[in-house]
């Protein structure tokens, strides 16, 4: 056991794991913490917290981690090279692995200019596979980056990244998610998925690579609230592709909401089958409370208790 | 070479608004390429601002000046003379131009008259783009001759990010992506092996301006 | 490789090195066989490049005789050159070739006797490594 | 086997330039007078640029020679009255050089006058004659210690005993030269002047130096009769100790002559007056003027000569001469010994008019030139320049042939042009060769 979180019980004792995505506040009102974590008590293995997501000020992620393990859930520590440089990133993995934080996505981040606060200077000192291979070398060899110095500590994490199958180059991203796998990440989540067709393709390569073995692989999977949503995200969220039947039948059903759950649900199952998909990761964008229907419609109730 | 864009006449009238008499300096090098600061920029802009100033009811005085190049001590004193005749300068040269005169002539306010935005290359008449920041240790080999610190919005090394799609930067449509550009290029050159293994952490603190104003001193020619 | 005759290119200086060589040859010092001479008005006027050349181009050793450091004719024309030197020597051992092939002696215009003898140490200095890499 | 040192078209540049035959001399000193008027009798038009209202410079303060007798303001004012009664020689006064460019064969010197007007003169060779500031020494604050300048006002106020100065009677006088720096003469001559003519008037003159400098033409005469008229000479090592007395300071010094130490005796002298010589201090024109004239600045705020071991006089750039106090503080004989020694070079450099380089000289190709300053920052010599681009200053492109003349590039003045090939070395776009 690397880190001996939760999340990483679930995928060593086989099961197929579910973890969803929490937004802290845009300020400091716990009470928004605490409505989302009971939405999802009982539902999901982990839920990741975002890290200043599409670079809109948010209350920070170890901070909300840490109020999300006093509540008794277990995070995913999202961090982004975005915002900090190496000397922030690690002095923070060492405040929340002290927290008790034991899972992290190490991601890029939304560039700032998506964000409230377009006239920041960009850090990006590392990019995210270099993050990944920073927090295993601080794991395993209990050494910061640079490898002079010992470390005080364990810094017991389970490493997390992610994988866009939807973006370009394609033939490249199954090769830059078995680097991450080289840099040492323990599993990946994938950007959410309509095109099902291209995500199976991907899975393909990842298998040819052998890297479903080494790394568990968990599908990203966005439940649709209407039809406008699902425009509005083919045209401008760049790095998704919406088939137009989805679209389409969105468009049709009367009810938006209860056609999108129905979509996410059939999409969960179809991607159990596929071999080396071992969890999922359902972001249900300010939708939280959506999230204990889809897993239970799902089949995926009750969430095992490990030890 | 170093590439600039003129700031707006409104800007430049606000910082010469209380003077009567300046010198427009242009530069005979970069800004001449990417017509920003020009002979013919310096003229252009200079008529522009004495006709504003016309209008006012102060005319403004220009004397119009373009040294082959304004970051070089030597030519930066050869306006010695002219500058102790205005009361302040308005440089159409890049950051350099104006800084070398700042340093010459402490005396004499030296007004910057364009943005210097990058060092670039000329794509069409007209366009220019961005391709180097000047890193100080430079990981072309790694990349096949496209370079992501200049040319990649978040600088990544081990890119492409989950953004780029049909060959372009999620930020700007118009912008290459450039880990499209590295990927196709390392593919055509047979070089693909290349882009799987992980580029390390850049030692950012102690090449790049990130190490504090850097300096160039080769002892063989310094004497 | 004993009997190895270094091919050697002296740079010479017309304030110093010339008329040390003027004056070796009217003493009838003993001197290395393979010579050859290049006077320049000043030792500032070799270029690095010219060092280069006269390795690439098969001499097994080149040297350079300049005036004293204070007695430059022309003011820093040997600082110059020390400088040029320096670099050529970094140059030519980082692709391996052996530092000794490239040197610079201070000389005064009454030098002949020293000039004959710095000229067979360095042939002695350049017998044992064999010819140049380049040839 | 290498590229030739030498290009191999011989260049079209070697011909002879015309020169007038006019002289600009900045500083109107003895050293600048002398030289003016010596070329002026050789029919150079000589301009004299002063930059104080008066001629004469520093030997104004001396009034006695040490070699001989004779009043020195006496020749001097005689000096004055040949160069301002000189045809050939015009003076300005309160002026001095504002800008000066081109070079050798192509001077361009602006004059301003304290007036604000301007003078453009074109002389084919100049003499930097300036001299040197000389400020007290920096001696305790008693108003008994004076320097060498006051001294000789004194002598000459009073050609006999009693000396008395502001109504006190003045009989042991001693001289310390202990702030003599190494290789300046002239403090060591003029003390030893000074206290045999005190002696001569009945006082007692006393000198004391660390090590007189006697190594000048009629220096060990001079000694000689002074010692004869009775002066006392101490050497010593530690600085004589000066402490106020009842009307008198006590110099007390340890007299360093005995050879072994406990020989040596601490002497006590009771005197009326201290003479402490002035320091030189460098003149802050000078640093300026150097730059002005692009000739190489030396120590201590002098001009350097062009190389310690060939002529003194000659600043590196051919055409620009240095003389007297300002190239070093020597003895008014030898400044005008190299007054002399500047004409001669000058009249040699004029010739019957003409000038044809006799080194081989370096030519720089237009089309290739980057105009990167390189050659014309490194010329030890100054000759090379960047065309002025046209009058409007503009940037042309390179080998824009116009009428001859080629703009926006960087240009050898053969004539100024001493032939090393520092400049074709250095040159990063190989634009220079060096011509035969």
């Amino acid at each position: 056991m690397k880190a001996g979180s939760n999340l990483e019980k679930a995928f060593a004792q086989g099961h197929f794991a579910v973890t969803s995505e929490l937004g802290p506040p845009k300020g400091n009102d716990v009470g928004v913490v605490q409505r989302k974590v009971d939405f999802l008590r009982g539902c999901v293995d982990a839920v990741n917290v975002t890290d200043n997501q599409t670079a809109i000020v948010r209350m920070s992620s170890i901070a909300t981690s840490a109020l999300v393990v006093q509540m008794g859930m277990e995070p995913v520590m999202q961090m982004v090279t975005r915002d900090r440089n190496r000397i922030a990133m690690q002095s923070d993995l060492f405040g929340a692995t002290a927290l008790g934080i034991r899972n992290i996505v190490c991601l890029t981040g939304d560039h700032h200019t998506f964000g409230n606060q377009v006239n920041s200077k960009n850090v990006h000192d590392l990019d995210s596979v270099q993050l990944i291979n920073m927090v295993k070398t601080m794991r395993d060899e209990k050494m910061l980056l640079g490898g002079e110095e010992k470390i005080e500590g364990d810094i017991n994490m389970f490493i997390g990244g992610a994988a866009n199958p939807f973006g370009d180059p394609f033939e490249f991203r199954a090769l830059r998610t078995a680097k991450k796998a080289a840099a040492g990440v323990d599993f990946i989540q994938t950007q959410c998925i309509y095109d099902m067709e291209r995500f199976k393709e991907w899975m393909k390569m990842i298998r040819d690579l052998g890297v479903h073995e080494k790394v568990h692989i968990m599908a990203g999977i966005t439940p649709l609230k209407s039809a406008g949503m699902a425009r509005y995200m083919a045209k401008n969220v760049s790095g998704i592709t919406i088939p137009q039947a989805i679209i389409d039948r969105m468009a049709k059903a009367a009810k938006g909401a209860e056609e999108g759950i129905k979509i996410c649900v059939e999409q969960i199952q179809e991607v159990r089958e596929i071999e080396g998909v071992h969890g999922v990761h359902i972001m249900a964008i300010e939708w939280e409370q959506m999230i204990g229907r889809i897993v239970e419609q799902a089949g995926l109730l009750p969430r095992p208790q490990l030890e | 070479m170093i590439k600039a864009e003129q700031k707006s006449i409104e800007k430049l009238l606000e910082y010469l608004a209380p003077y009567g008499k300046i010198m427009l300096a242009g530069c005979g090098a970069c800004v001449t390429v990417c017509q920003a600061g020009g002979e013919k920029d310096v003229a252009l802009l200079a008529s522009a601002l004495r006709m504003a100033r016309q209008k006012t009811g102060q005319p403004l005085e220009i004397l119009e000046v373009t040294p082959a190049r304004q970051c070089e001590p030597e030519f930066a004193l050869e306006l010695a003379d002219p500058i102790g005749k205005v009361e302040a300068v308005l440089s159409v040269s890049c950051g350099v131009g104006v800084q070398t005169l700042a340093r010459h002539f402490p005396a004499t306010m030296i007004f910057p008259g364009v943005n210097t935005k990058f060092l670039g290359e000329t794509v069409a008449h007209g366009v220019w783009e961005e391709r180097c920041q000047a890193c100080g240790d430079c990981l072309l080999e790694k990349t096949a001759g496209i370079c992501p610190i200049a040319r990649c919005a978040k600088q990544l090394l081990n890119g492409p990010c989950g953004g780029s799609s049909q060959g372009k930067c999620e930020i700007k449509q118009e912008t290459d992506c450039a880990w499209q550009l590295i990927y196709d290029r390392s593919k055509s050159l047979g070089r693909l092996h290349r882009l799987t293994e992980m580029i390390p952490a850049k030692r950012w603190g102690v090449q790049s301006r990130d190490s504090g104003p850097r300096r160039i001193v080769r002892e063989d020619l310094k004497v | 490789m004993s009997n190895f005759e270094p091919r050697i290119v002296a740079f010479c200086c017309e304030q110093s090195g010339v008329p040390a060589a003027e004056m070796a040859k009217s003493l009838k010092l003993e001197m290395p066989s393979d010579l050859e001479f290049v006077p320049v008005p000043c030792s500032g006027r070799i270029e690095t490049l010219q060092l280069m050349k006269a390795l690439e181009s098969g001499a097994d050793g080149v040297v350079v005789f300049a005036c004293h450091e204070e007695n430059c004719r022309y003011l820093q024309g040997n600082r110059r050159l020390k400088g040029r030197v320096g670099y050529a020597k970094r140059l030519i051992a980082g692709i391996g070739w052996e530092k000794e092939r490239l040197d610079v002696f201070n000389l005064a215009t009454n030098d002949g006797v020293k000039f004959a003898e710095l000229l067979r140490e360095k042939a002695e200095q350049l017998r044992p490594l064999g010819p140049s890499p380049g040839k | 086997m290498y590229q030739s040192v030498y290009g191999d078209k011989p260049s079209s540049s070697l011909q002879p330039i015309a020169l007038e035959p006019e002289a600009l001399v900045i500083g109107g000193g003895v050293v600048g007078l002398t030289a003016a008027r010596e070329l002026a009798r050789e029919g150079v038009r000589t301009v004299i640029v002063e930059r104080t209202q008066e001629l004469g410079g520093g030997i104004r303060e001396l009034r006695f020679f040490y070699d001989r007798n004779g009043d020195v303001r006496e020749w001097l004012a005689e000096l004055v009255s040949a160069v301002v009664g000189d045809g050939n020689i015009t003076v300005l006064k309160g002026a001095r050089l504002k800008r000066f460019e081109g070079r050798f064969g192509h001077f361009r010197a602006v004059i301003g006058m304290d007036g604000g007007e301007e003078r453009l003169l074109s002389p084919s060779v100049v003499v930097l004659a300036t001299g040197r500031l000389s400020r007290p020494s920096p001696a305790p604050d008693d108003d008994r210690v004076i320097g060498l300048a006051e001294m000789e006002r004194l002598l000459e106020e009073s050609p006999a005993l009693p000396l008395d100065r502001q109504g006190r009677q003045v009989e042991t006088i001693a001289f310390l030269l202990d702030r003599t720096d190494e290789d300046i003469k002239i403090h060591s001559v003029n003390a030893i002047k000074q206290a045999a003519l005190l002696q001569e008037r009945g006082c007692r003159a006393v000198v004391a130096a660390r090590d007189l400098k006697v190594s000048a033409a009629g220096m060990e005469i001079l000694y000689r009769r002074a010692r004869e008229k009775g002066v006392l000479f101490f050497k010593y090592d530690a600085p004589p100790v000066l402490s106020p007395a009842e009307n008198a300071i006590n110099v007390s010094l340890e007299d360093a002559t005995a050879l072994r130490q406990e020989d040596r005796e601490t002497f006590n002298l009771a005197c009326d007056l201290v003479v402490a010589p002035e320091s030189f201090a460098a003149d802050p024109a000078m640093e300026e003027l150097c730059r002005l004239l692009g000739i190489r600045p030396g120590v201590d705020g002098r001009p350097a000569e062009d190389n310690p071991q060939l002529q003194r006089i000659a600043s590196n750039r051919r055409g620009i001469f240095l003389a007297g106090a300002c190239r070093f503080p020597q003895l008014v004989s030898e400044s005008l010994t190299e007054a002399r020694a500047v004409v001669q070079e000058a009249l040699a450099l004029l010739g019957n008019g003409t000038y044809a380089p006799a080194n081989p000289v370096a030519e720089v190709d237009p089309g290739k030139c980057a105009v990167c300053y390189t050659c014309a920052r490194l010329c030890p010599h100054g000759a090379i320049g960047i065309e002025k681009y046209g009058e409007r200053n503009v940037y042309a492109g390179p080998a824009a042939e116009n009428g001859g003349a080629v703009w926006g590039a960087a240009r050898v003045e053969p004539a100024a042009c001493f032939g090393c090939g520092v400049c074709v070395a250095e040159c990063p776009a190989r634009a220079i060769t060096l011509c035969r």
